[in-house]
């Protein structure tokens, strides 16, 4: 589905990415661990065609995308949560539901069923989005991107400052989403978090792959990797 | 007491050998159309006409004409009138309209111990608590502007004024002066509305002048101001109720760009009208043939100071300022812009006979710049401030 | 993928401490600017006409008191006319009613300056980018009212005229432009030093950091209004000696100063030399005195058709101005980090 | 009481041209986050439009007030792409020096082409003459401006709040990289919304035409009054834009009226107090530092 | 600067360190905060944990002047200090850190610190002395960024430090500030174990003599160094108690921790 050849990262003189390779396939669950300042959140940024300064090939559903510009990626199936929220203050709740265009009608959330599953929502639906809380914007975050029905839905950190509720229901919707033949990348920090929902690990350190893991190889090594990475 | 400085060198009559002439004006600003390039054309035609007209028998050969802009502003007038004449050696400095930066360019003149005439600037200091030896004013001023329309309006039948000025130096002097003028003239004033300036919204004022129901509402606006009033005035139909409009200050080029329509019958002072006689027509054609434009007082009046400028140093021989200083004192003066006049020894104001001009309706037309029909002829002695008034003490 | 290396988007290109110029990154260098810079100034008026080049002086002290504000505190004023113009006024009365050595008349003017600087700075200070630029070019807009209308004292659209030099009697100073050029330097140098001072001064590095995150200042224990005011308040002072200087320079005070055009050059000079460098306004002067001088003289209609291709130039093509230009590139080739634009994008205060 | 309806009435047609223009600068700041100083510029740019293409090609008042925001949208969209554009990922301070000397560059553009002095200008017989109300009387042309633009105001309000095109422009504004990344062209939107507002002032311009002086410099000390506008508004506020400019002009009339010569400076003073009251303006959100 | 004698009291004195009364908050209409009170005992770590918008944030706006509350009062060590400003309450010796990162992108590390370090001694008004006054503050700005272990980043702009090291600056600022009470909000958001675990263990050092608060999610950071929890729910104060007390309280359990309740 989502396949990365070479990719190298820059900021000004500073190389972030050194040649990342991976392949993400459909309705994988693939996350995406690594200390801080690995890489993670450059390399969805590149996914996504908002970093300027790139070298090497992304291909969606076998065709290249590497020369797009994000919106219209977005168009092709990618849906992107980054790591600050993005919640906008000048639309309401509900205006940063609609704002983005639905883009593959059999996937998407209602604006009913995102209610229905996060009813803080429902209720500040007028209220401007930035004065949610902390949390609340997570959630804005994530319903946003659903209701579009990307077919491959890139997270960055999506449980970070959650209450473990909160945390317990994203698992929930990233399963269902899962179940829906929705593919899904996921940069996380939570190692439990990442090995409940996920079918496959990259660990990424320094900017390259460092180790792919399934499942089950992943819980089994998780201290070693624990101590290896520093995580 | 006059100055005692003369000459630098004793020796030659003519500094740097030639005799250079420096128009100072505002090129590419308000005063753009009203003097700027068409000034430094007037200059040369004065140059051409002096050295036809002397041919050999002309004191010197080398007549140069220079030009510089000063953009309106004084700072810029002042460092401009400097270098023209040290460095670009300017005998005299001719036009600078707007009076900040002429009151600036004849202390410079004072200094420099250099001519300076002023055609372009309204003020009334400048041959006055501000006068100083070099410094001429040739043209116009505020008094002269408020004196022909407020005596003459008043004596035509308008006798209820009400007054709208703009609330600065220029406007508050015409205010003054047009008051003295309607009353000596047997008419009364009633409010005197000060307005903002710039401003682009007279309607409120013009609501208030004519609650009063005058005969006349004198407003002392000009440029784009003085549009904006006129059009709104125009909007109100206040000429309908029989509410006169009386201009303090008016240039042909403004009723030219916004056409007769916009200003059909308004009354302002005039100092030069381009068709009054064949004399202003005849050089008129000839200025057209050079500009491609008729000419406005500004310009014919630039022509006569170059002329009358020339004409001294030829009758003295020289091109020191004292001495033509001493030349033009209490000459009397008839070309085709100076009609009956003198220059007044005692404040170097140039007195001459002015007009005041009402705007024809379209149908009076007949060709290009045909806008304007003299009403009235003010002779020179009426339409000045009289020395008596004047605080001018040329030592100072 | 090309690798298409965009250094002009701030945020990424981090400047060298404080924000200061990477042209004086090497001590031998900065001495070398200094004594480049003072012989400049000596020799000025000999290469150019001295009133020009009194004019060049009192518009590079201007400018560089507009970059103090504006490229260390990050606060465009466009009303900086009210202080150059409110101290010329000042100065040009005590000479001409009081008779005081123009020194003293400036120094006078700038006191006046301050003064006024300070009701204007508390009430602009609330807020900040944009709004701070359209408060101050109001609050300037309402002094030219007032001293248009105040005509008794300030002579209104006509000026005050007929300022007279006084330097102790010294008569070659008070009437050649050459001499009085030499008087008024020292005066010129002071501000100038003063404002270097002010830059390096834990006071300056404090007002970097209010720029760059004053909600992050404010946590440190600074209270960031305070620090505006001050730098608004030491710019308004260093604006009114030039302006001081500057009338006294020309004999006469016009609404011209007070106007909001004379804001709007100010602006342009520094951006033209370079915002953030102190002493970028000096060339931003030199280079647009000198041109708005040969084009009085060109013929060429239209000045702003010149000024404005300028602005637009500098903005869209040298945004970090002649100077920072230069030091970036000199810095580029010794192989440092080319300084970041003071003026940060990071700064989203004013957001809809 | 007659007179003082009077002024109202009038203050409030004054306001018209503040609110259309301020409009247009708060809908550009809203989604560019630029300061338009040209705005004046175009205003003018506006008016000398309708007055040269009657004179050059005979266009009426009723169809330039149609066709001159249409060109100038066209002249807004040119300068986003050329100019403004290139400094969108900048702090909107460079906007507002580029547009300063945008302003400079178009008024001598002008002066050079079309002179100093005003442009004439004809507007519609119909538009001419009085309306009586009682013992009200007006001239028509103001009324009839004043319900025009309070017509348009209120037409882009709506826009702006009720449409899905206002969302977009919202968002683009605030976080222009990730609606990107949502899915939506922003340059699709940003440079039309840019040539919008400048299509407001050009109308603004278009109403000033019968009835002011059509000079070059017409925009110079408007922008300076849109300013203190918009700050009294609340900056990017639309609603705090049109009621700031109608109040503006209600103030300057009753200024002029009753205390002429301090009828500038009350702009100012009220703005002072505004600032003092509300930093943020009197629509504008208040936003922790 | 701290007076060694009151920093560290004795666990039994109980004296106050920080204390809300009928502390509330209204955005337009909605109250975020309401009629809170709170009292921190000096010396104690103190969290703050509850669901997401519970109004954690919005209460630490209040206490360190951000925002100013719509009822209620603060004090410190006695001392009201309702309606004060940042830097004011800063200087009375409370200090925060902030949810979402806020450095100086162009500054280092380092030269955060010594303007943190010069902002607590004063002096930050003197326009007229050279800048290398704040050289003075470098010894203790490295013993800081050595704490944090940031030390290898000493000259970076902090504008190209990742994420966990911009948290960890942000604590070190903190730190510098020397404060009596420190209010940390989420100071482990966003990293990873091994940081988490130093966070811990750095708050667990500078905690003693001082008093602490702090929001984190993380039930393992609040089990760790928690001597007591207030629970925020929809803001008003659900429970409280020690870390034992509060995760077995039913109603936390329902309403924040949820079933799966061990970190
Ligand atoms: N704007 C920037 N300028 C310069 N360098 C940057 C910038 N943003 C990130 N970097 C560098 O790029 C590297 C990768 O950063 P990135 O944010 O992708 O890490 P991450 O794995 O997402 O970390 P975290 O878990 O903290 O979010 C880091 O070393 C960081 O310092
Ligand atoms: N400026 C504001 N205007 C309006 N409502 C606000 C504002 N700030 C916060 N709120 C609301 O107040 C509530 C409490 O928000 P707060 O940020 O304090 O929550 P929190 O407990 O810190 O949550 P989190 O753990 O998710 O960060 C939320 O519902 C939020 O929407
Ligand atoms: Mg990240
Ligand atoms: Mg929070």
């Amino acid at each position: 589905m989502l396949e990365v050849r070479g990719l190298e990262a820059f900021y000004g003189d500073a190389q972030a990415l050194h040649g990342v390779d991976l392949v993400v396939r459909e309705g994988e669950v693939v996350t995406l661990v690594g200390r801080n300042g690995a890489g993670k959140t450059t390399l969805l940024r590149c996914l996504m065609g908002l970093h300027r300064d790139v070298r090497g090939s992304v291909t969606l559903d076998g065709t290249e995308i590497t020369g797009l510009g994000p919106h219209q990626r977005a168009r092709r199936g990618l849906g992107w949560v980054q790591d600050d929220r993005g919640i906008y203050a000048s639309l309401s709740v509900e205006e940063n539901l609609t704002l983005p265009p639905v883009t593959h009608p059999d996937g998407a959330w209602s604006l009913a069923q995102v209610y229905d599953a996060f009813p803080v929502l429902a209720d500040r639906r007028r209220a401007p989005g930035t004065t949610l809380s902390g949390g609340e914007q997570q959630m804005l975050a994530l319903a946003r991107v659903l209701r579009t029905g990307a077919r491959v839905l890139l997270l960055d950190e999506p449980s970070e400052g959650l209450a473990p509720v909160i945390v317990q229901r994203i698992r929930d919707i990233v399963q269902q989403v899962k179940a829906n033949g929705t593919t899904v990348l996921l940069v996380e920090q939570n190692v439990r978090f990442a090995s409940s929902v996920a079918d496959r690990h990259y660990v990424l350190a320094e900017g390259h792959v460092a180790a792919d893991l399934d499942n089950e190889e992943f819980t089994r090594r998780q201290d070693e990797l624990l101590a290896y990475l520093g995580m | 007491a006059c100055g005692s400085g003369g000459p630098g060198g004793g020796g030659g009559d003519f500094s740097d050998g030639k005799v250079v002439l420096a128009v100072l004006n505002d090129q590419s600003g308000v005063y753009k159309d009203l003097s700027g390039p068409n000034s430094v054309k007037a200059v040369e035609m004065a140059v051409a006409d002096f050295q036809e007209k002397y041919g050999e028998e002309a004191v010197v050969d080398e007549i140069e004409v220079v030009a510089a802009d000063h953009q309106n502003k004084p700072d810029i007038a002042n460092t401009k009138a400097q270098e023209l004449y040290d460095r670009e050696g300017a005998d005299i400095i001719l036009d600078v309209p707007t009076s900040s930066a002429a009151l600036a360019v004849a202390t410079q003149a004072k200094e420099k111990k250099k001519l300076f005439i002023d055609i372009g600037a309204g003020t009334t200091e400048l041959t006055n608590g501000q006068c100083n030896k070099y410094t001429f004013h040739w043209a116009y001023d505020t008094y002269q502007l408020a004196q022909t329309t407020g005596t003459a309006v008043t004596e035509g039948g308008g006798k209820e004024w009400q007054i709208i000025y703009p609330d600065y130096a220029f406007g508050q002097d015409m205010d003054k002066s047009f008051t003295r003028a309607v009353e000596e003239a047997g008419g009364t004033v009633g409010d005197h509305i000060a307005t903002p300036f710039p401003n682009d919204n007279f309607t409120t004022f013009l609501t208030k002048a004519a609650s009063a129901e005058p005969d006349v509402i004198g407003t002392m606006q000009a440029g784009g101001d003085l549009i904006n009033l006129v059009k709104q005035y125009n909007e109100g139909g206040y000429a309908a109720d029989g509410i006169e409009l009386a201009v303090g200050l008016m240039f042909i080029t403004d009723i030219h760009s916004l056409g007769v329509e916009a200003f059909e019958g308004v009354q302002f002072a005039e100092a030069w009208y381009w068709n009054h006689d064949d004399e202003n027509r005849a050089w008129a054609d000839r200025f057209l043939e050079e500009t491609g434009t008729r000419p406005s007082f500004a310009h014919a009046a630039n022509y006569s100071a170059a002329l009358q400028y020339l004409e001294a140093v030829q009758a003295e021989g020289t091109d020191d300022a004292d001495t033509i200083v001493g030349n033009f004192e209490g000459k009397e003066i008839n070309d085709v812009f100076l009609k009956n006049g003198t220059i007044r020894a005692e404040d170097h104001r140039v007195i001459h006979d002015v007009y005041l001009a009402k705007v024809k309706s379209p149908d009076q037309v007949t060709e290009d710049w045909d806008y304007e029909e003299i009403v009235s002829t003010i002779p020179a002695e009426e339409a000045f401030m009289p020395l008596d008034q004047s605080a001018c003490s040329m030592g100072g | 993928m090309s690798t298409t290396t965009e250094t002009d988007s701030p945020g990424t290109a981090p400047a060298p401490a404080g924000g200061g110029p990477a042209l004086l990154g090497r001590t031998r260098g900065r001495w070398l600017l200094l004594a480049a810079g003072l012989v400049l100034a000596l020799v000025l008026p000999w290469v150019i006409y001295p009133p020009v080049a009194m004019d060049i002086a009192a518009w590079a002290l201007f400018a560089v008191a507009l970059d103090l504000l504006l490229g260390y505190a990050g606060l465009l004023s466009f009303g900086h006319a009210a202080f150059w113009g409110g101290s010329a006024y000042v100065a040009g009365l005590t000479a001409l009613h009081w008779g005081l050595p123009f020194p003293l008349a400036a120094l006078a003017g700038a006191g006046f300056a301050m003064l006024l600087a300070w009701p204007i700075g508390v009430l602009s200070v609330r807020r900040s980018g944009i709004y701070f630029a359209m408060v101050t070019l109001a609050f300037a807009q309402m002094l030219y009212f007032i001293v248009n209308q105040w005509r008794g004292l300030t002579g209104g659209e006509n000026g005050l005229q007929g300022v007279p030099v006084h330097f102790f009697g010294l008569e070659a100073v008070e009437t050649d432009a050459f001499f009085f050029y030499y008087a008024a330097l020292p005066l010129i140098l002071l501000g100038m030093w003063f404002a270097w001072r002010v830059v390096h001064s834990p006071f300056g590095r404090v007002l970097v950091a209010t720029r760059d995150n004053p909600a992050r200042a404010r946590a440190l224990g600074y209270d960031v209004e305070r620090y505006r005011i001050l730098v608004f308040v030491i710019s308004a002072g260093l604006a009114g000696l030039a302006g001081g200087v500057f009338a006294i320079s020309h004999g006469f005070v016009s609404l011209q100063e007070v106007a909001w055009q004379t804001s709007g050059k100010v602006v342009l000079l520094t951006v033209l030399g370079g915002i953030g460098t102190l002493w970028g306004g000096i060339v931003g002067a030199i280079v647009i005195v000198i041109l708005e001088d040969q084009l009085a003289s060109s013929g060429f209609e239209g000045i702003g058709i010149i000024t404005g291709s300028v602005f637009i130039a500098v903005v869209l093509l040298f945004r970090r101005g002649i100077w920072g230009t230069v030091s970036d590139a000199l810095a580029r080739r010794r192989g440092e980090r080319p300084a970041a634009e003071a003026v940060s994008a990071a700064d989203g205060e004013e957001g809809l | 009481m007659n007179e003082i309806l009077q002024y109202t009435v009038q203050g409030l047609a004054a306001g018209s041209f503040y609110a259309l223009a301020a409009l247009g600068l708060a809908i550009i700041f809203g989604v560019l986050g630029v300061v338009n100083f040209a705005h004046g510029a175009c205003y003018m740019l506006g008016a000398f439009a309708a007055a040269v293409l009657m004179d050059l090609v005979g266009l009426n008042f009723w169809l330039a007030l149609i066709v001159v925001p249409v060109l100038m949208f066209f002249f807004g969209v040119l300068l986003e792409r050329l100019l403004v554009s290139r400094l969108t990922a900048l702090d909107p301070l460079y906007n507002f020096l580029l547009t300063f000397g945008l302003s400079l560059l178009l008024v001598d553009l002008v002066k050079r082409e079309y002179g100093v002095s005003g442009q004439p200008y004809t507007r519609p017989e119909i538009l001419g003459g009085q309306l009586t109300l009682g013992a009200l009387r007006l001239p028509t042309y103001q009324v009839f401006v004043l319900v025009f633009s309070l017509l348009v105001c209120l037409g882009v309000w709506l826009l702006m709040t009720r449409t899905r095109i206002g969302m977009i422009v919202r968002a683009s504004t605030e976080k222009s990289e990730l609606t990107r990344a949502l899915g939506i062209d922003v340059n699709r939107w940003v440079t039309p919304v840019f040539g919008f507002g400048i299509a407001l002032a050009g109308l603004a311009g278009v109403l000033a035409a019968p009835f002011r002086a059509i000079t070059a410099d017409m925009g110079s000390s408007f922008i300076i009054i849109l300013f203190a506008v918009v700050v009294i508004g609340g900056l990017g506020s639309i609603v705090g834009a049109v009621v700031a400019g109608f109040l503006v002009g209600l103030v300057e009339a009753f200024g002029q009226a009753y205390a002429p010569t301090l009828s500038q400076i009350v702009i100012f003073v009220l703005m002072a107090v505004v600032i003092l009251i509300r930093p943020a303006g009197l629509f504008g959100r208040e936003e922790n530092a | 600067m701290n007076d060694p004698q009151d920093t560290v009291g004795p666990p039994g004195s109980r004296t106050v360190a920080l204390s809300a009364r009928g502390l509330s908050k209204e955005f337009r209409g909605f109250r975020a905060v309401k009629d809170v009170d709170l009292d921190v005992v000096e010396g104690e770590v103190h969290a703050l944990v509850g669901p997401n918008g519970a109004g954690k944030t919005t209460l630490f706006n209040l206490l360190t002047g951000y925002l100013k509350p719509t009822s209620g009062t603060i004090t410190v060590h006695g001392k009201d200090i309702t309606g004060k400003e940042p830097e004011q309450i800063a200087h009375e010796g409370v200090a925060r850190s902030f949810q979402i990162t806020s450095l100086f992108d162009n500054l280092t590390p380092r030269e955060h610190l010594e303007l943190a370090l010069q902002g607590m001694a004063g002096g930050g008004m003197r326009f007229w002395r050279s800048d290398s006054l704040l050289r003075r503050h470098r010894g203790r700005a490295d013993e800081l960024l050595e704490h944090v272990g940031l030390a290898g980043l000493a000259e970076r702009p902090a504008g190209e430090l990742a994420y966990g090291q911009k948290r960890a600056l942000e604590m070190a600022l903190v730190l510098a500030l020397d404060p009596q009470v420190m209010l940390l909000d989420e100071p482990t958001a966003g990293m990873g174990r091994e940081d988490v675990d130093r966070t811990i263990e750095l708050v667990r050092q500078v905690a003693a003599g001082r008093t602490v608060v702090f929001v984190d999610h993380n039930m393992h950071v609040v089990g760790s160094l928690a001597d007591h929890v207030t629970v925020l729910m929809s803001g008003e104060v659900l429970a409280r108690g020690t870390y034992e007390q509060v995760r077995n309280d039913e109603r936390v359990v329902a309403a924040y921790l949820g079933e799966d309740t061990h970190a």
